[in-house]
């Protein structure tokens, strides 16, 4: 097992080198100085050039990689060119909004969607599968920024029972800031929940026609308490992956999201990064979003070893 | 010009507000003011950001003198002055007693500082040439400074006001991008970047004090997101508010009032006067003959804007109405397009983010069309509008307004980024720099707007308009934007 | 042929829905190459605003332009930078597959699959948004980005189940007549999992409708005067409580499309899967 | 006379318009085994799960089941859960998918306790223990805890009936319960049922295909076709004196032998395999050496043209990999293999003619076929072996020779392998075996998977191809009976070593290895006396 988790560990590292140099060449290739965006249009040149050496710009770019490398890997991941602070201090900053939003979003699709899809199997071909069908198929045609906006003009604008965006700080009490994320969370969920739903009864139904829900119905298994007590465990494990799938789906659409609810998060902290070429910024976290998806990834494949003994001696 | 000031996000949001001084009732002390944009530091002496300058201007930190929110300077930091007979010496007598946040007072020490740094070498001030005339700062006494140009300039008081020239201190200026330390009314206490800044009222404050005891700036960028925020009411003012389509609306409720006023903001259709088929005077006459300003107004500002004729602000004293030589008049431009041998011709048009730009591009792109010439549109972020456009003037049309105040200079620049080389023009400038009679002054300011107009070097589109939103109970807020700036020191709430 | 039979006169409802409402799309954006009620590129800022009447059944928009035209040719571009951008995922992702597959357990299947963890692992959205930064916002450069997420798509679910295919006998037999893996990947395997790539496809076809609208809507996809469902969407959202046709029908336009196209890869699932189709 | 323990009247199930069941009774008396024996489709299953009312979606019942003189059909499912597990056990034919993988074993045994007895579940695994050492899994050897795809196919069914029998039931039902195992395997769960049934008051319904396995267990015995029972009877009655055509020619047909094929006087060696050893290197990880896995240890076998050889051995014994070997499909780790002369080396490096020299059969006749293309191109596949590729006219000539050849229309060659049953199937195979003319013909399992009487059909053909085409087989199997019918000379495999080999009559009727001794004994025989 320990070699097992080893050998993980190094191809986990070697993805991440490799996505290290593919994000490092992308944002080489992005046109636009930094200096002169922060400076405007009538800076002068050297004043530009000041600006430029300040920032650390200069250097081949094999140089700035492995300064920005051995950077990170020291845990310092440099100087925002607008902020004019530590990168990995807004990141953490920002980290407070958007992984409370991402765990709040992927929390409510899952506890949404895995009864809803056991439901939908247990009734299959009726009415109550019928429309649960419908209705997640249109959970996922609809675009999430277009159901925020609904939201918000339902909730915030008639209703008045949130406000329409914004982010308190966890300062201001725990309450009113997962009150601020309810309707990020809800429009982010929404399509996640319908595919997971969807994934989620057709895996259950796959279970179904499985040998061993007979052999627990030959034992004497009301039709309730098979689903429960064996088709659902057994489920699980393709609903794992795409759980772990959806969460890369989950960071992209929380960027829109972010915007939407004008949430000060790592989705708007990379938008903004772009467009005002604070490049160094959207370089770090671009590498924080691709580590993380692919440590959710790595922590599905433990996952799945608990919910699969057949996986737990490789 | 700076990018930023360009913007009319910014722009917009460059609203001042000044409101004269109300006790408020014990009810509300608290603000929270919308802004497009957030500052990407809060030091105005080293960023071009309108957004810094709409944040700390007159709250977090003032200058010698100050605008006002008729447009008019007047005296801040510095009690009173005079001038020299050559106009070469300005000599400012200082408040006593007033201090920075920090507890240290301000000095004749800190204004030289402050304008030497500004104007050093290795400064990253982004307005360096309201500097450059300055030939030495010297300090009489604590409380007396004395400034010698080396050329006169009449308009040296006005650069004073600017948030670029702010007086700041030696000892705290290390961390003014993010602590930033003034000696205004307001205490910077808290900035959650990429959300807020919030303001405290400086209880040691050397001038009047001011009736709010807490104000929030809220970054929200977004125009649909700042509509909701305003209805949904978690926004008590937006001054520069970015979506003047849903005005009406908010002008039908009670619960707010509209505001709309005058900005410095020149809004044209940039042409590159050197480009191909641009050079020809005729077909540039032709595009602005093709050009309908009110359906661009109204279409892209929903009414909201002034046509302008020339580069010059209608509400300045000396503007002259030229809108009549570049009147809409579609077979005219076929015509100029024809007699120019340019039909079906297609130009590049690039437009920067704030909707003016990209929704007049639009109707102009049809408006153009009409008339036989093809567009081929590029919406663009400023990074690149900056890189392309202004610095590689790799472009035929682009739409953009010019914020500054008194900008009619650029054109005199033939690196300008529109390329307008003209000696006759130049010359008017060069005049202008040393005529200091009224009268003189005004006359070759008026020759030099109908010069651009009639070489049509670019197309003059309109005066971008300054439309806010507030709670109808907020007094005081600036209605026009002579600066960008949010002054609050004379905001307050009637019950 | 009994199979045939069998599947015309079972045809799925969720199929009948699903190709009517894309079909419905379909139409409507072949029909704008001839003809649309209304020029799209005409503005009448007189005309703006305006509520469905005879003349303009949808009403216009904020520019005075005809909705009903300016939905049509939209259906035109989204549909058509999703079907490109589909094509450009299977036409990498597919042969990718099909290659890792063959070489199971080696290395090249490995490096295929480490590849695609890679792709997986961007956020789909930042890469987006980082291509326009470098080459400019343009449907092109929409269809670009929303073809390399579609790759790692296409390459899983080749691989996955040409795997199965390569399990079976009969591809054994064909490998007993002397036939080399290029040769079984193009004549056994291909045909074999078509109709998984159909649905996929489908389904893809649907989400690259869906990112279309999301990258437009953040303003990087087709460039105006060029209409697109999602900028038409973004463009009038601040106008939703007094002009709300405006947001809300290119937002249906979009969500019926998707819906059909869902339909149809699920009613083609049911269909062409011959275990379902026993079941049922 | 007690009433009988399970007593079916009149049952009929229909799923559509289809009948799958057709009016049968049949009467269990208490401590007895009853066998229902049918070919597949007849709908023995389905009788057995209509009375535990367990039939899929869509299947409707009538008529009526009483257990112990209570009505089944009357009670509703809730009333029906209680029945099923306490009163009524089930055990199915696939043990390594009947349990769940993602479960203990000792805690699925545990359930049907914890369920209808209302044991805590700690109480529950004790009983559990106890039971899953009745069916000869003690807990010291094969603990609670084990996960099901840690134990053998044998041991799963062990785990299967421990579970059915935990609550001891009145009845057992067991279908097809030793179908996918290894003889010996059979054997062993053969015993273990008929002990349970002998030590208690427990029924056994036990349905099977293999009337021989009903020979040595059952008292009485109804023979199914077509949804109904033909004929019924005690055991050794049925089978000595049964009067109705179909158990006749069921009795017949898996008894049967083809007519003999005459060798040839001189037969020259065709297949020559020496020391072969098989095996693979599975995947290093970090830090350990890759682990190296065996399948097949030094094996030295040769076929002459014309002869017919078989393989006999039980799962993993390395029988088809020593197959795929042959084919040239799987690199050798040592040894060698020459066919005809010329040396079988894997890869694409291996000359077309030597492969066109042979072809093979496989056991599944479903998944033998690429669905999408139609019987020509299937048949024709093998033509790309021939340096001058027949033209295509040549080619449809061909494919419909071999199809004739098999005893299948030349008319056939148009149609998709989906229109065509299990046994048509099995023929086109051949017919593709044979389109090229090899000169040996591997069949893996080739009749294993087909009802008896299709069995014998397909043994006949083969025969008859061998003698019109002088084709040497080798006979992998693991049923002795089939490898009696149809070879001379047989192998007996295990753990990768052939262990013994000779001619096939005198190995399996006095076998000289212990291992092949265990095979024969275990092998289920109807009794010489009952059918002759």
């Amino acid at each position: 097992m320990l070699s097992y988790i080893l050998s993980r560990l190094v191809a986990l590292l070697a993805s991440l080198a490799v996505a290290s140099v593919v994000i490092f060449v992308m944002i080489e290739m992005v046109p636009g100085d930094p200096a002169a965006f922060m400076l405007g249009l009538n800076a002068a040149p050297d004043t530009v050039a000041a600006l430029r050496a300040e920032l650390g710009l200069g250097g081949s770019p094999v140089e700035r990689y492995l300064r920005w490398v051995t950077g990170m890997v020291q845990g310092d991941f440099g100087i925002s060119y607008t902020y004019q602070v530590p990168v990995a201090e807004l990141v953490a900053a920002r980290l407070m909004v958007s992984l409370p939003l991402a765990v709040m979003a992927l929390l409510l699709s899952t506890l949404i969607a895995l009864p809803v899809g056991l439901y939908a199997a247990s009734r299959r071909g009726r009415a109550g599968d019928w429309s649960v069908m419908g209705i997640t198929q249109l959970g996922i045609a609809i675009p999430n920024f277009w159901f925020a906006m609904i939201l918000v003009v339902i909730f915030a604008i008639q209703l008045r029972w949130f406000s329409a965006g914004g982010f308190p700080g966890w300062d201001a009490g725990v309450l009113a800031c997962l009150k601020a994320l309810i309707l990020p969370a809800v429009a982010l969920a929404l399509p996640q929940a319908s595919i997971l739903a969807r994934v989620m009864r057709s895996a259950v139904l796959e279970v179904l026609d499985q040998d061993y829900i007979r052999t627990a119905r030959a034992k004497g298994l009301s039709h309730r308490r098979t689903l429960t007590d064996h088709a659902f465990r057994n489920a699980l494990i393709p609903v794992l992956t795409i759980i772990g799938l959806q969460f890369s789906f989950l960071i992209a659409g929380a960027i829109i999201i972010e915007n939407v609810f004008f949430l000060p998060g790592l989705g708007r902290l990379v938008f903004q990064g772009i467009t005002q070429r604070d490049l160094i910024v959207v370089e770090s976290v671009v590498m924080l979003l691709v580590f993380a998806v692919i440590l959710v990834n790595f922590m599905v494949d433990i996952a799945y070893g608990i919910a699969d003994p057949r996986l737990r001696r490789q | 010009m700076t990018l930023h000031r360009t913007a009319p996000a910014w722009l917009a949001l460059a609203a001042a507000t000044i409101m004269g001084a109300q006790t408020a009732l014990a009810a509300q002390t608290s603000i929270t003011v919308g802004m497009q944009l957030e500052p990407p530091n809060l030091d105005p002496t080293g960023g071009a950001a309108a957004a810094i300058d709409e944040v700390v201007y007159a709250n977090v930190f003032e200058g010698l003198t100050r605008y006002r929110a008729d447009g008019s300077v007047a005296p801040a930091l510095a009690k009173s002055w005079t001038i020299s007979d050559d106009g070469l010496v300005y000599s400012f007598t200082l408040h006593s007693g007033v201090k920075f946040h920090d507890g240290s007072a301000m000095d004749a020490e800190d204004v030289k500082f402050s304008l030497d740094r500004a104007r050093a070498e290795d400064s990253t001030n982004a307005q360096k040439r309201l500097f450059t005339g300055i030939a030495s700062v010297d300090v009489v006494d604590p409380m007396t400074v004395k400034i010698t140009l080396s050329n006169p300039d009449g308009g040296f008081i006005t650069n004073l006001a600017w948030g670029d020239a702010v007086i700041v201190a030696p000892e705290s200026i290390d961390a003014a991008k993010t602590a930033p330390v003034g000696t205004g009314p307001f205490t910077v206490s808290r900035w959650v970047q990429g959300d807020r800044v919030e303001l405290a009222r400086n209880p040691d404050y050397w001038g009047d004090a001011v009736a709010l005891e807490k104000a929030t700036f809220k970054f929200i960028s977004d125009p649909t997101a700042a509509f909701a925020a305003m209805m949904a009411g978690d926004i008590d003012a937006f001054p520069g508010y970015p979506a003047p389509e849903t005005l009406p609306q908010f002008d039908a409720d009670p619960r707010f009032r509209v505001m709309v006023g005058s900005t410095e903001g020149e809004t044209i259709l940039s042409t590159n006067n050197k480009a191909e088929h641009l050079s020809d005077i005729r077909i540039r006459q032709a595009i602005a003959h093709a050009i309908d300003r009110q359906a661009i107004i109204d279409g892209a500002m929903f009414g909201f804007g002034t046509p302008i004729g020339t580069h010059f602000a209608p509400h300045n004293p000396d503007y002259v109405d030229l809108t009549g030589g570049s009147m809409h008049d579609p077979d005219r431009a076929r015509a100029l397009l024809k007699e120019a041998g340019a039909e079906n011709i297609t130009l590049s048009l690039k437009l920067p983010p704030p909707s003016y730009a990209r929704r007049g591009g639009e109707i102009i792109a049809a408006q153009l069309r009409e008339v036989g010439i093809g567009t081929e549109i590029e919406n663009l972020e400023w990074a690149q509008w900056l890189e392309q456009v202004f610095r590689g003037k790799d472009f035929d049309l682009t739409i953009v307004s010019h914020t500054e105040p008194m900008d009619i200079g650029i054109y005199a620049n033939p690196d300008y980024y529109f390329q307008y080389d003209s000696a006759d023009f130049q010359g008017l400038i060069n005049d202008l720099k040393l005529a200091s009679d009224p009268a003189e002054r005004k006359s070759l300011l008026q020759a030099a707007q109908r010069r651009i107009a009639d070489d049509y070097v670019n197309g003059y589109l309109f005066q971008l308009a300054r439309t806010g939103v507030a709670n109808a109970k907020i007094n005081g807020l600036w209605e026009n934007a002579p600066t960008q700036a949010n002054d609050l020191t004379g905001v307050s709430w009637s019950d | 042929m009994r199979q045939v039979t069998s599947a015309f006169v079972k045809m799925p409802t969720s199929l009948i829905v699903g190709i009517m409402l894309t079909s419905l799309f379909l139409v409507a954006a072949l029909v704008s190459f001839l003809w649309t009620p209304h020029a799209v590129e005409s503005l009448n800022i007189a005309a703006r605003l305006q509520p469905p009447s005879g003349d303009h059944l949808l009403g216009t928009d904020h520019f005075g332009r005809d909705m009903l035209s300016m939905l049509m040719v939209g259906a035109r571009t989204s549909i058509a930078v999703a079907i490109v951008a589909v094509g450009i995922g299977m036409g990498l992702g597919v042969p990718l597959g099909l290659l890792a597959a063959a070489h199971r357990g080696g290395w090249l299947d490995d490096l295929v699959m480490r590849g695609n963890d890679l792709v997986f692992a961007f956020p789909s959205l930042v890469i987006a948004i980082l291509i326009t930064a470098v080459f400019g916002p343009s449907a092109f450069n929409a269809i670009l980005a929303i073809g390399i997420f579609n790759m790692p798509v296409f390459a899983r679910v080749t691989r996955g189940s040409a795997l199965a295919v390569w399990t079976q006998d009969f591809i054994l037999a064909a490998r007993v007549s002397g036939k080399g893996a290029a040769r079984i990947s193009v004549e056994h395997i291909l045909p074999n999992i078509a109709n998984v790539l159909i649905v996929q496809g489908t389904i893809q076809f649907s989400l690259g409708i869906l990112a279309e609208a999301g990258l437009s809507y953040v303003g990087l996809g087709a460039q105006p005067p060029l209409p697109s469902w999602g900028r038409m969407l973004a463009d009038s959202q601040t106008m939703i409580s007094f002009a709300p046709h405006l947001a809300v029908l290119p937002g249906l336009a979009i969500i019926a499309t998707v819906l059909g196209l869902n339909l149809t890869g699920d009613g083609l699932r049911d269909l062409l899967d011959p275990r379902l189709r026993r079941q049922r | 006379m007690s009433a009988p323990r399970l007593a079916i009247e009149g049952l009929s199930v229909r799923i559509g318009d289809m009948t799958v069941v057709d009016r049968i009774t049949l009467s269990i008396g208490a401590g007895k085994v009853f066998g229902l024996a049918g070919e597949s489709g007849s709908g023995k299953s389905m009788t057995a799960l209509a009375a535990i009312g367990l039939l899929p979606q869509g299947a409707v019942r009538s008529g009526a089941a009483r257990l112990d003189g209570n009505d089944l059909f009357g009670l509703d499912e809730a009333a029906m859960c209680g029945v099923r597990g306490r009163h009524i056990g089930m055990i199915f034919q696939e043990p390594m998918t009947a349990l769940n993988p993602v479960r203990s074993i000792g805690d699925q045994v545990a359930e049907t306790l914890v369920i209808h007895a209302g044991m805590h579940r700690q109480a529950a695994r004790d009983v559990a223990a106890d039971r899953l050492d009745r069916v000869g899994l003690p807990a010291d050897r094969i603990g609670l805890d084990r996960y099901p795809h840690e134990l053998s196919g044998g041991q799963r069914q062990r785990v299967m009936i421990a579970q059915a029998i935990a609550l001891q039931p009145a009845l057992l039902i067991a279908d097809e319960p030793t179908t996918a195992l290894d003889v010996t395997t059979q054997a062993g769960i053969l015993d273990l049922l008929g002990g349970l049934v002998a030590e208690g008051d427990m029924s056994l319904l036990l349905i099977t295909h293999d009337l021989a396995v009903l020979a040595g267990l059952s008292s009485s015995i109804a023979v199914m076709k077509d949804g109904r029972i033909v004929e019924t009877g005690e055991t050794e009655t049925l089978f000595r004196h049964h009067s109705h055509a179909y158990t006749a020619s069921l009795l017949a047909a898996s008894n049967h032998r083809p007519q003999a094929v005459p060798l040839p006087d001189k037969a020259d060696p065709l297949l020559r395999i020496e020391d072969l050893r098989l095996g693979y290197r599975g995947r290093g990880r970090l830090f350990r050496a890759a682990p190296l896995s065996e399948a097949v240890r030094g094996v030295s076998l040769s076929v002459d043209e014309g002869e017919s050889v078989g393989l006999v051995g039980e799962s993993g014994c390395g029988k088809s990999t020593l197959a795929r070997a042959i084919l040239g499909l799987e690199p050798p780790r040592g040894g060698s293999i020459t066919l005809a002369g010329t040396a079988v080396t894997a890869g694409q490096m291996m000359p077309a003619h030597t492969r066109a020299a042979m072809q093979i059969v496989f056991q599944d006749p479903y998944g033998s076929f690429n669905p999408r293309h139609p019987v020509e191109r299937l048949v024709a596949e093998p033509f790309h072996l021939l340096d001058d590729a027949p033209t295509r006219a040549e080619a449809s000539r061909a494919v419909g020779a071999a199809l004739e050849a098999v005893g299948l229309s030349p008319q056939d060659a148009g149609k998709y392998i989906h229109e065509f049953s299990g046994g048509q199937r099995q023929r086109i195979a051949i017919a593709r075996a044979l389109v090229i003319r090899p000169k040996l013909i591997i069949l893996d399992e080739a009749v294993s998977a087909l009802d008896v009487s299709i069995r014998a059909q397909i043994l006949d053909l083969l025969a008859g191809l061998r003698r019109e085409f002088g084709l040497a087989y080798l006979f992998i199997s693991h049923d002795l009976g089939v490898v009696r019918a149809i070879t001379e000379r047989v192998l007996v495999m295990k753990d990768g070593a052939i262990v013994e080999s000779g001619e096939t009559e005198r190995v399996l009727a006095s076998p000289a290895h212990p291992y092949t001794a265990e095979l024969v004994a275990a092998s289920p025989q109807i009794p010489q006396e009952w059918v002759a």
